[in-house]
Formats: C-alpha cells, structure tokens, sequence
C-alpha cells in the first residue's frame, strides 16, 4: 500500500532489533478479552481510480448540484471563493502541521492566526478575537457559559428565538447538564426580538441576540445594549453573516460585550455544513475568561518580533478542569483562509460585496412584492428575509427546482405558525436573471 | 547525516498584512451589480472595518511566504506524540473538493442531498465497525467535542435512571480535555494515579467508584503510550456500580484490527479522524471527533444522525438525543476525506497501519532507552514516553532538546505531557515513516544527547536555522498583544 | 529594508531519488489486472529500468524539500530581463485543468471538440487583434519554435517568387535564438550594430539589405528595452528589396494596445505566451510561441489552423502551408491559460499592462542611473540595461552584483545580455510590482552599489544564504556529469 | 483590476519621479506611423466568476467528454495520473520560476532534472538524456538534424514509414528549406519496416526508426541497428510510449544511437495534444552534439554537491547561429512531472504497469479477432494494434460512442489502401468490461 513503506525486510530487520518474532509479540499486553477477534469487514481496499469512480456515484446522486442557484441561507452561504484561496491555503507548510505549541517552527500559522485575530476584531469592533470555536452555535453557547463565569453566581441567560434554530438547540444541548436557566426572549411584529421582558428579569448573566438575526432583520444592538446592560448582564451578539458588517454598523461599537458566530462566509464553501468557522471576540476585560487560543506578539532571545499561543492558563491542557472551555483542536486552516479572504477583499471590497449583497436581496425582495408574495417583517434586512405566500409555495417551489433553482427554506418545522413562511437568501452570486425567473414564477 | 536533514537557506521577511497594500487595491474580482441600488436606512449603517487593500499578487506572496516559516508532515518527520502526525493523501482532498460535494448546502431536503447524506451514513457504519461499538454520530468537530458529547450522554443515562452523579474517575495520564470536558457537565474529577506499571491499577478504581461517579474515563492505549492491560476488569467494577466508561480514542491508530473496545467495556469512545484517519491538522484544526457507543446509548447520541431504509438516506431525530452538538453535520469535510482514507485502506491496511504504527515506535523506544530515560520499560504501542532525567546532570532540558531537534530538522516529539512523567518526552512516529527516516532521526537524537554533554550552551541556545530565535513566552502572557 | 526581504530559515536536506527508497515500495495506485496474462515473447522483453520505489510520502517529501531550494514569482520580485515575469493568475491554472480539456484527446473528429477548437480560434483571432497582424497560428511550442516558424514562411514566401535567398540581417542586440532559428533555415544572419542611440540605423539597413537577403528580424522594443524608431523605414527598405520583415515579439508586453506590429511594416512576429499573457514559466518551460502575420503570408503559417464557419469550428489544413511544427496542437494547455488572462483582462486592462510595465520600468531607470551605469539613457520601454562599468574600480562586477542580489531575497535581473552592453545587467519589473514593492528593490540596488565600494569581498562571496555557495559551473562543463 | 497594484496616487507619484505628466510621456519614442491608433476590440474584461461560467460553457461543447472511454492512442495516451503529481507539480517554487540560470536560487529545478535526465537515460538505454526538447516530433526532427551534424559531409537522412504520420511532417518541415533529402522506409506485411532498401543506399546519415511504431508494432532493433551500422549511418529510435520499455528491451541496448520521442504518458494529461515532453537521449561520445539543455553536478566553493546547467558552448544564447539548435525555453516543468511520475511508478511499478498495459490490449486484440475482424499485422504490438473490418465499421463506432467508447483512429487519412483500417489503444484505464462491450458491438 503506497502510504505504508514497510517492506518485509524491513519488518524483519525491525523484528530482530526489538527482538521480538512477530507482529503478536508486540501486543502482548492486549488481554485476549480485548482483542478483536474476527476480521474488520470493510470494503476491499480501492484504488486512486476506483475510489474516484467510486466517489463520483455517490455525487450523482445529488439531485441539486453545482448547476443550481440555491436560494437559501439560514448559517451557510454562498460566496464566490478565490481561486487564490485554495492554493495558497492548501500549501502543505499550512495545512499538513498541527498546532503551532513550537512557535519559531510555525511562525506562518502563528504570524496568520494573529493577523486573522486583528482583522477580526477590526471587522466586530471588538477589543480581541480569539483564534477560533468549532463553529457559529457553539461559539454562542460558549459566549453564554462566558458570560455566566464573567457573572459569577447568576444563574440564568437570556436568548432571542430570533436565533438560528440549530443555534439554540446548541446551546441547549450544552446547557442541559448545568444549573444553569435559559430564558427564550419572544420577536416582535417587525422580527426583531422582544426586549420588553427583561426588565423584569433578575439573575440574568447574559443576555443573547443574533444580529442579521434568522428573518434576516437587523436588530437595534444600541437599544438592546441598553436594556441588556440595565439588568446588568452582559450582552453576546451572535451572527450567521459577517459580510453583513461591511455594510452594518458591528455590534462591538453598538455595545455588545461579547460576539460570536459563523464565519463560513469568508472564504469557506459550504461543504454541507462544515468545516466553517466560530469566531469569538470580546472586550478587553474579559479577556481572561475567553474560551480558545489565542495568539500574542512577542520578541526572541534578540528582540525580534514573533508570534506565540499565549494565556494558555485558560486552556485545558494547562487548567483542566477549572479550563474556560475545553476546546482543543480548533478549527485552523479554516481561521487562516477566512483571513486570506479579508485580505483578498479588502475594506473597500468588503463594503463593495456587502453593498451588492443588499442590493440583490432588496431586488428580490421588492419583486416578489410586487408579485403579490408578503414581506413577513418590516424592519430592514441584509441579505435575507422571510416571505409569506397567500396560498401554497410548493408548487412554484417544484417549477423553480426544475428551472435549477433552489427557491427559499420552508420556516415551518422551525416555528409554528410559519407554515407559509419561507427564508430566502440573495448573495451576489445570484444573477438578476435568476431572481427574475424567480419572481415570475411567483407571479404566475 | 547525524545532524539530520536541517539546513539553512533563503526564506522571505514578509511584515503584517496591515503594513502593507493601498487604499484602493482589490486581490479578488466583485462582480458588477446588476440590479438598481437600494435604500439603506443611516443608522443602521457602520462605516466598515478598517482593512487593508493588496493586489492578488500581494496576497498570495503574503502567504507563501509565510507558508516558508512553517514546517509540516509534508516538510519533514513530525512525531508529536499523542498526536498522530501521519501522512496526509492528496486524494482525499480532491474527494472533499468536489463542487457536488463543497458545493452542497446542508439545509437541503434528504431527497435532494442523498450523496452527502450516503457518505455520513457508510462513514458511520465504517467508525463503528473499526472500533467494535454499535452506533456512531459523527456531528463532534474534535475530539474535545466528541468528550463533551460522551459526557453528556453519560449525564442523560444517568438521568434517565433518575440519577444526577456528580464525580466521574480521571487517571493522572488524561488528556487535558477529558477533565474540562467532564467538567462542563457538572462531573468532578477524582484523580487516579496510575499504578507502578504505567496503567491504572484495579484496586484503587475498586475504591473510589461509588453510585455518585458517572463512570470513568479511559484513554486507552493510554497517553503513556501503554495498554490498560486492566480496562476489562475496572469496566466491571464500574458498571458494578452503575457507572459508565468512557474511552478516549484518540490513540486508536496502535489497535485497529486489533482491539475490540466494545470487549474492552467501553460503552462510549471519540475518535479523532484528524489522527487516526489522516486528515490534515491544518495548523490546529479542523478535526472531527465521532462518537461511538453501545446500543443501549444509541438513542442518546447527538441529533440528527443518518439512517438508511433500504430505498433513502434519512436525517433522523431520536428523542432522547442529548440534541445537536454543531449548526450543522459537524465538520463535513473532514468527514468526507476519513471516508476516502477508510475506502483506501480497506480492513487489512488498517490492520497494518496499526502494527506498523507500533513496530515504529517499538523500534525508536528499543534504540533510545539508552540515551534518554524510559519512563516506563513496558511493551509500547503506538508512542514511547521518554524524559530529560538523564540530562538533569548536564542542565539541559526536554525544551533544550525540542529545539535542538528542530534545528536538525525534525518537528520535535510532544513534550511535558503527560504530566505525571517530569519532562516528558513523548514520541509517535506513526507508521508513514520509513525505517530509514526512523534510523535518522534515532540517530540525531542520540548525537543530541552526546551534545548536550559536550556542548550543552548549543542546546540552550537553540533554534538558531529560524527566522526567529528562541521565543519569549512568558512576556507574551505578561503583557499579551492579542491584536494588531 | 535596506538589505531586502532575504533571510535565513530552515530548508532540508534530500539526496537523489535513487539515494532513497527500497524495492517493493510503490508510490502510486496500480490497478489489479482484470484480464488474464497475455503470451509474450520473450526476445523482445527487457529487464525494465532500475528505478527506485519510493512510497507516497517519500515522494511527497522529495519534491517538497527541492521546492524548498527554488524561488519563484510567487515568492518575490523575479526582474529578470526579456523573461517578463509577471504573476501568474492561479484562476488560469483551473481552467486549463479542468477535465473536459485536459482529458480532451487531440485525434479526435472536430464534431467531438469543439470546445477545445474554439478555444484554439478565439486566441488566434485575439491575438491578431493586439498585434494588428492578420492570422495566426498557435502551433509553436514556444517562442524560437515560432521564430522557426517564421524563417519557414520567408523561405516559403521566397521560393514561392522563385528565389532562395541566403542572407538575413541580424541586428547585434538579438537575442541567440534569432540567428539560431535563422540558420536552422540555411539563412546567413548579416550582423548589423546597433546605432550610438542603442536602435538601428537606417543607412546601414539601406547598405547591406539585397536581393541575396530574405529580410531582417527585428525584437521591437529591442533587448536594449529601447522602441526601435526606424522601423517604418527599415521595413520600406527592406519590402522594396523584396525581403520580409521578422518581428520578434518577446518584448510586446511594452506595447499592447500602443503599438500596431503591421503598421510597423512587420510582415512575421512571434509572441511569447508565457512572457506577456501570464503563463507560468515552470522553470523553463512550457511556454507557447504563436506566430502572426500579415495576410498575404496566411497561407503560409503552420497546419492546421482552426477556421469557424458560422457553425462548427473546424481544423483546416493550406496547401501553401510550411506544414506542422508541433505533433499536434502546440502547447495547448498554456493556450488556454493566456485565453483565460486575455479574458480575464479586456482590451482596456491589456493596454494598462504596457502603461504600468513601462512606467515601473522608466521608474527604476531615473531612480538607478546614478547608482548603475546606464547602458543607453534614453526613455525606456518595458525594462532598463545598466551595466556593471562603474563597479569596475571596485572589481566587482555583474555576477557578483547578482549573487548579492539573492541573498537580499531577490532573483537577479538578466545579466550579460544583451551582448552589445558588457556585463549587462536587464531589468525588467514587468506592471505587477507594486511601487513598494519596486523602492525596496531600488533600496536594495543602492545598498549594494554601496557595498561594492565598502566591503566588496561580500559581493564576491555570495551567495551566502543558500544551501550551497557559489558553484562551479567550469568544473561541471569541463568533466561533465550528467547522469547519476 | 486585481492583478494590477498600481493607484492613481502611485501612478502620479511615479510621474513625478520620472519628469512626465502622462503615459503618453513615455511613449515619446513611438513613431505615430507605429500607433495603434484604435482600441483593440476585445471581450470586455470578466471577473473570476464570468469567466468560470464562459469556459463552463466552451466546456459544454465537448461531445467526447471524461465520461466517455477513448481507445485511441496515436501519441497521447490516457494513463491515470495520481493527485499527488498535480499536487507537488503545482508548488509555486516551482511553476513560477523559469530556466536555472542561476543555480544557486534555483537547485529544485536543477537536481530535480538532474533526476529526470538520469531516470531518461536508464529508462531508454542510453548515457545522456537532455533536460527535454518540445515534444516527440519535433525531438525526431532534431534527431536527423543532429544525425547530419555528427556524419558532417552526408546529405540524406531516411525515417520508416510506419512513424507517427504527424512525426514525420514535422521533419519534413524542419528539413524544406534544406538541402537534405529525405528518403521513406516501406514497412512491410507484419508491419515492422522494410530495411532491404538499405544497404543500396549512400550517403546516409541518419536513419529513424519508431518502435512501438505508428501501427503499436514493436519494430526489431537489434537486427535494424546491425544494418544500420552497417551503411555507416546512425540509428535514431523514435516513441511515442515511453511505457513500453517498462517491458521491452530498451532502444539504447539494441543499439540506438539516438532516442528520441514523447513523454506525455509519464504523467501529463492528454490536454488536447500538449504540453507533453520530448525525450531525448544518445551515446556519450555525441554528447557535444546534443541539441537541448543539460544539467551537470559540480560542487560549490566549499565542495558541496550542487547542479547547474552545462555545457552551453551547443545552445544559441553562446552559440547563435552555430547552436545544436534553436531551442531555449523547453518543457520544464512537465520534464519534473515526468520525472515525479517515474519515482512514483518505481521500477517495479512500471514494469507492472506496461505489462497491464500489454495484457489488456491482448485481450482486446484476441476478442476482436474472434469477433471476425482481422487483425492487420502479425508482429508483437505493445499497447495499440491495427484492425481492419470485413464491413463498415462506422455505424458500429457510432453505437459504441453513444455508450461512451471511442472504438479506434481510423487510418483511411494517413495511409492510402487503410479505409477500413482502424487503430486501437488499450491502457490500464480501459476496463475489461468496456472492451468486452466494444467486442460484442463487433460480433453483432
Ligand atoms: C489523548 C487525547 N485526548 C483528547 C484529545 C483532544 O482532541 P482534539 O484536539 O481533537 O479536541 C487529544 C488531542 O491532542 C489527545 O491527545
Ligand atoms: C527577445 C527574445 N527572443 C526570443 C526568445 C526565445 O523565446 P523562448 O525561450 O520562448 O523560445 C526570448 C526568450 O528568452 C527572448 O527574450
């Protein structure tokens, strides 16, 4: 098997030097209790060439495929990657070493994770970013546990069910085992989330909100900020959409403490659901309490600069139990090609993409208006919203796949009552000419 | 070449992204717009972050350059213990880069996605074979994920039984993730020494499991690089007392093909596909970490995993799941490229990449141990855990000689963990390595150890074939510059 | 900066390929036979080649490791004169692999490809539009094989009116393939000097040009990097003679979108696609050279050309036609690169190539003539000739001038070319150097002039930062190894 | 435009620097006789996206596309390529440099031809390979031509006519405009060349000889070196395969003087004909004649193993006019994926690939033959063989192609009397399922 470059003389040789016989020699301590007594039963091994063969069934049975426009966003969306990005990221220096623990051994990871941790905290207006979370829902589930060491004794956060879905079964999820209470916050007429209840709320570490939040809605974070930081919890902002922040004001400057989410977005395909990116920040006081690595600049031994993992004594490896999360592996390469990607954009690219992403999904939106469909909630959106059919969508729905497009993600297993309720997404991949289609088939 | 391959040669300074570029450069084409634009209300507008403008050519210089202050498995030897640095194949990056595949959106209908729900499904089925056990969620994005994910399934069992425990059994050997992990479930770790022999002894598991402890946690080959020759009978002990074990499985590229964890008494194990099954550490991640448990645990396992009924591939909910561990089908990708290796391998190649993983380092523990310390004279499996001990007398230390080794040319082993072996050093070679790469690399470390008596100042003063020399760590933590 | 972005780093070390490696190793899928084993007879059977076999990871490594010792665009700033490296899009790269077009296989029926025909006519037609010129022909493998392809066509030209001419000017600032390709045509280049002004003058054209004589060929802007003013007239002289003119089109990233090659009185011009339309140079090749020309040689050009009629693309042979160059379609896949930059770029973005390739170059003119001897100081087009005359006092010269350059993290600019400037040193920015990244440069140049006078042995010792010193290439021409 | 640097406030600064006020400043040395004086009209510029989109679309046009099975050779072979090739092949160290003319920044260039000289040189039996020539037709071109150089005085040169058809046109183009003549070898009824014509010919330089020939036939070289020799002129081997000497005896140990020929198959897509790699090999005592680059070992001032490129006193940048040849750029970096591809194979996978190779084309060669065609020559064929069929062959291509195969090159064009001739390739890729179906389309 070309991976494994044992030849049997080699074997032998090595044998000889052990001093052992066979290869059963060297698991004498394997109590026969344990040990795996039949053969494994997996297909015989393939070829480079059978397993493309073999790889490439299993993609034609995707019915939706490259050749679709898909209209849906809800935590992965599609963006035009860079052919750059691939190459540069893909160098094997990058992609095939691990952890950067010897730092002068792997000052491009470490010099790349502490520009990505600057831009980042650039782009959420926030004091410091970390070096990544496993992805957008655990990254908020682990900025409410944040929040709730930062408290101390409180026992309860406060989400906005105007959160990711998946999001919130997350931090449920980690939450489970713990004391700790969750307290669903309602959204209002216009998608925003109802901050009206808290005031009545004692107890209250953190308080959560997703901004573009699910329907896509802007919320009003400097409002929030106010009302959250008056029952003197902390405030986590959470998002689907950092390219939103090209154009939004972010939610560091609006106040929030802390800010988490998805950065698939920058650079990453959606690739079903992962690898993406969480990324966390927040503000400098905090910053002990910041679960993940981070990244610090130093000198060596002549005072030139460099890059280290530092305050390490928040990390398991050192804290363990008493750890601020128990993160380990991360989510690295994925870190360094979303800062590749900032870095191909660009500010002036960034605010140009985020620009046209708008203006593209307000196309769309005001063309099906127009077709009759109903634009669920007023406040202002990105590059999302929700849709309200007068009568069934799946039909259209079904036309639309036949013309290669993706039309919307049905909202009715996430929230009740929103039966005829679906969430589009517009990106700047999505020509005129397929929004069109769209909203005429609407219209019909 | 008794100073090993290092050698030193020309590579680029390269400043901060932000100290270069001009204000009006792209490194990216923005399609022009083609529909009217839009109103935007003022507040909610921000002014957008302060970023750099480079050209294309200046990013992707940027970043080679950086790539050349890096070192990987594709660079050089890289026997980071615990760690399995092994070869990463191209193929199965082209596999996870099929547009079918990078291009699919996870929030499809099951029937329009039946190819990226296939691969989780065989994937499955094939982690579950392997290790024994009888149903896997694939949904954990590391390791530490897949604990967390067992922790929680030991808490639902246990509640399920009407039971809130409150302790769980920790070895001194764990990794540091196993007792966070437990943590954040509310379980307090007790602390087990292992015994004289390296490996947990039974009667003091005997001792301390009770009905509060959920169960144990069991890293197993351990990180000492040895079997728990013990792990059936201290299974028994626990599940005595109600309690559950939790394997940790990170090691599993010592005993596939040769150890059943099912007979062994785990009901829950992670794997880390991003070492056993050879996918890219890319720099710190993304790893996966699948979970795999017996029956009775099944139900409990995170939610959605992918059932087959003969016709469809279907996401399916089980109500007593503990519930979603991730947005999304964990870290898809990776997922996709264990597949590919798995397919590549077939059962008998797994087999050899066991035995062939621990004859390696069999053979480096052999060759060594009288050089450096041996922490535990034992028959070894997939790493050998040595220490500085020898060296004390010369003041040189485990760190000295990780960069001395560096120099040479080889990504120094892991060192200082596990804990409970002062200055370890902690060498995986992984079974990609070739008797004379292992010969080589044997050899350097031998000449380092004689160095360090003849010239240990050339140890301390180590790297010096880097960009930078040695690094100040502590002044990073006193005052830490996080952001640029 | 002063001393550049070089600095040294790890590299590692690698013998030969057949220094590694065991039998029985393989490095690749072979896959298993699924027919029976066929008779053969044994007379005609060899022993096969002694190769090593290498496992996957071996491989991997080796060329890893070589990549190590190379420096490429991607890497820094490459002003290597004539060469035009400029960065090469990695968007090209896709598509020229994508699989439609990289399985496609040439011997098929036109019907069955006509993507790949169609790629083939766009660029012919795209580059008669930037040269001017009427017809193309994409077959030459590279820039020589174009001017090959050239002196065919005059030979042809002329034995068509009966003649077979002897002779051909050659101006001394040519470059070696000229007279190469020329005598490969049985032609007798006739030397030409170049004017006190660095370009040629007319009378001497009016003196040796004769019926004997099948024409000239000019490299316009020429290898001085100067835009050769007489040409219109030179090529009057010569067409009233009956000869043809060769325009050697290397250095066309200076003019596109400036300069109309026909309008010039060019009647033949080679381009270099891996020069001005960003194909990599792959450390040697492979390039592309298409030859254009004029439409009473159309005829003429290589077979077959690929013709659209309204429908189908098809490939069409010309009786006249000097016959094929190439086995099949030149160096198609670089073909589909330059198309990809071409259209990555438009009309407008090509004629700013030559703006800014022009304009970096007339930068680092006036900012370096103080510092350099200026061969000839006069407005420059896409590169500048310095010499190494003022270091002579310092016995420095050009080579020495170059190795320095390396160890400053830059590859040198061509050096002692053109012949007619001795120790000449070319540089040739080309538009993708941003001015930082060119003052740099020009801080670099300066330092080193200054170090020629301050600590001229460090010139002479350089390189210092590679994995070997200067090496000995008499030794290596006087007993040649050339084969391991 | 992205890969453009340059601002406008660059582009004034640098004006100043100069002394001009515009672009047009520095073309003051154009003539306006020399002006293009309109715009060139070009297809506007795309983005990355349009640009995938418009090939997406040439692509399209491909009637024969990955999926189909093509059995047809002729000097572009279908050979799996392992992803590791691109992989490394791709590194930008190497893909972005050019020719190692300076060695020191440049040693992976160099030992990695070195290598691919030294694997050539044993690969075809001879002591020097050059470091690659354009492709296989124009190597044989060059091949004669070196031929005339080393018998200085002689005239003539004659090559087989059972040489590629296309080979052969490109020497005759080399050769037009010199006083050469050319003479063509008859092949005879087992398909190998007729050298009885020989030894009644003066004068002769040079004589090539392919083998596996243009007809797949394995030509005698030992028996045509003798006669060869015999008249005193030298004996040039041709290729097209280059895998076959995995199993056949070598044209270097047969006798050849000079081997010359393609290498595409040595891990180069077919890409439509190129780029692909001309091999080039002779005897040491002409080494001096060699057209073509060489990389030589030397050492460095502190007697360090190092690479450069040598004996350059033969090629045109020295030589000019009196050059071996006119070549400067070559194949480069598919000179390193040849060389990649053979450390891959390893001997001893080489040896067990060409002998699949054989096998396969056996089986085809064997089933066709029952199926009632008629296989034209009796001599031992490599991986290509000549068929000729009772009746019309074309509806039976037309069927298979619409089930993905292309059966076979029809010969009609390249040979007069070859109308119902067709020339078929079979390689590791063809699996026994499609050639069966191929022979069953036969037997109907
Ligand atoms: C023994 C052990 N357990 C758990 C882990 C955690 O795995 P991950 O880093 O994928 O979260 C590691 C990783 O280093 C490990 O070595
Ligand atoms: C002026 C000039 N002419 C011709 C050539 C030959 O081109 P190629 O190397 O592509 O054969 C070159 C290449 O260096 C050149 O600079």
């Amino acid at each position: 098997m070309r991976y494994l470059p044992h030849t049997d003389e080699d074997i032998r040789n090595m044998f000889d030097a052990i001093g052992v016989k066979g290869f059963d020699e060297l698991f004498t301590t394997v109590p026969d209790s344990c040990r795996y007594d039949k053969e494994m039963i997996l297909p015989v091994a393939k070829t480079e060439w059978d397993l493309n063969t073999y790889m490439a069934e299993i993609r034609s049975m995707m019915r939706v495929t490259p050749a679709h426009s898909v209209l849906i966003g809800a935590g992965r969306y599609h963006h035009h990657i860079p052919s750059t990005i691939p190459s540069i990221m893909g160098r094997s220096e990058f992609l095939t070493a691990y952890t950067p623990y010897q730092p002068e051994m792997a000052q491009g990871t470490l010099q790349g994770l502490f520009e990505y941790q600057t831009l980042t905290a650039r782009l959420l207006g926030v004091d410091v970013a970390n070096a990544s979370m496993y992805d957008g829902a655990s990254a908020l589930a682990e900025g409410l546990l944040m929040g709730l060491r930062v408290a101390k004794k409180k026992t309860r956060v406060a989400m906005s069910s105007a959160i990711h879905p998946h999001y919130r079964e997350v931090v449920r999820t980690y939450f489970k085992p713990t004391a700790f209470e969750i307290i669903e916050l309602p959204f209002l007429e216009n998608g925003r989330t109802d901050l009206s209840g808290l005031a009545d709320l004692e107890d209250v570490a953190a308080v959560a909100i997703q901004s573009p939040n699910f329907f896509g809605v802007v919320e009003e974070l400097e409002m929030a900020a106010e009302a959250i930081h008056q029952i003197g919890a902390l405030f986590v902002t959470g998002f689907t959409e950092p390219l939103a922040f090209g154009l939004l004001k972010n939610p560091g400057s609006a106040g929030a403490d802390i800010v988490c989410g998805e950065g698939q977005s920058f650079g990453m395909p959606k690739s079903f659901g992962g690898p993406g990116l969480g990324m966390f920040g927040s503000k400098q006081k905090y910053v002990r309490n910041l679960p993940g690595r981070l990244v610090g600049e130093t000198t060596d031994l002549e005072g030139n600069r460099g890059y280290v993992l530092t305050l390490a004594t928040r990390e398991q490896h050192i804290r363990r139990e008493k750890a601020t999360s128990n993160i380990c592996s991360n989510q690295g390469i994925c870190t360094l090609t979303a800062a590749m990607y900032m870095a191909s954009l660009g500010g002036t690219g960034l605010r140009k993409l985020a620009r046209l992403n708008y203006d593209k999904s307000e196309y769309l939106k005001e063309g099906l208006q127009d077709a009759g469909a109903i634009i669920l909630f007023s406040s202002p959106t990105f590059n999302e919203f929700v849709v309200e059919f007068r009568d069934d969508f799946t039909p259209v729905q079904k036309r639309l796949i036949e013309q290669n497009i993706v039309a919307g993600l049905h909202l009715g297993k996430y929230y009740p009552g929103f039966e005829n309720r679906y969430l589009f997404c517009v990106t700047e991949t999505a020509s005129k000419s397929v929004l069109d289609r769209v909203i005429s088939e609407v219209q019909k | 070449m008794k100073n090993g391959p290092g050698r030193s040669g020309l590579i680029m300074d390269e400043p901060l992204l932000w100290e270069k570029g001009k204000k009006g450069r792209n490194g990216m084409s923005i399609p022009e717009s083609d529909v009217p634009a839009a109103k935007i209300a003022d507040e909610i507008c921000g002014a957008g972050p302060d970023f750099p403008d480079l050209s294309e050519v200046e990013v992707v210089r940027h970043y080679t350059r950086l790539s050349q202050w890096n070192f990987g498995v594709d660079t050089g030897m890289y026997p980071l213990g615990s760690c399995t640095m092994k070869y990463n194949p191209k193929i199965n990056e082209k596999q996870a880069a099929a547009e079918e595949i990078s291009g699919a959106h996870p929030l499809l209908d099951d029937e329009y996605c039946q190819g990226t729900l296939r691969i989780i499904y065989e994937l499955q089925n094939f982690l579950a074979e392997i290790t024994g056990l009888d149903a896997v969620s694939v949904q954990p994005a590391a390791g530490a994920h897949g604990e967390l994910a067992g922790m929680l399934i030991f808490d639902a069992y246990h509640r399920s039984k009407g039971q809130k425990r409150t302790k769980i059994l920790m070895p001194d050997t764990a990794h540091g993730t196993n007792p966070a992990s437990a943590a954040l479930c509310g379980y307090k770790p007790v602390p087990i020494q292992s015994g004289p022999k390296g490996i947990l002894d039974v009667e003091q598991i005997r001792e301390l499991m009770d009905e509060e402890t959920a169960g144990i946690m069991i890293t197993n080959p351990n990180t000492l690089g040895l079997f728990e020759e013990n792990i059936g009978e201290i299974a028994e002990i626990v599940h005595e007392k109600g309690g559950l074990v939790y394997g940790d499985g990170a090691n599993m590229n010592a005993v596939m093909g040769i150890v059943d964890l099912k007979k062994c008494g785990v009901d829950v194990l992670h794997l880390n596909l991003h070492k056993t099954f050879s996918t890219p550490h890319g720099g710190g991640g993304p790893g996966a970490g699948p979970v795999c448990v017996v029956g009775k645990l099944k139900k409990y396992l995170p939610s959605p995993r992918v059932e087959f009924d003969g016709a469809n591939y279907r996401q399916e909910e089980s109500p007593d799941s503990i519930g979603r561990m991730h947005g999304f089908h964990g870290n898809y990708g990776v997922l996709v490229r264990a597949l590919s290796y798995i397919l590549s391998m077939g059962a008998e190649n797994l087999k050899k990449v066991s035995q062939y993983a621990v004859l390696n380092a069999s053979y480096i523990k052999v060759k060594l141990k009288d050089y450096l310390h041996l922490a535990y004279d034992r028959p070894c499996m997939h790493e050998a855990v040595f220490s500085d001990k020898n060296q004390h007398k010369d003041n040189v230390n485990t760190l000295d000689i990780a960069k001395r080794l560096m120099d040479c040319g080889y990504h120094p082993p892991t060192i200082y963990f596990p804990l409970v072996v002062p200055g370890a050093i902690m060498i995986e070679p992984t079974e990609t390595e070739s008797l004379e790469e292992i010969d080589a690399f044997i050899d350097v470390v031998k000449n380092i150890v004689n160095e360090a008596k003849s010239d240990p100042e050339l140890l301390r003063s180590s790297p010096n074939r880097f960009k930078v020399k040695r690094l100040d760590e502590t002044q990073a933590a006193r005052n830490p510059c996080l952001c640029g």
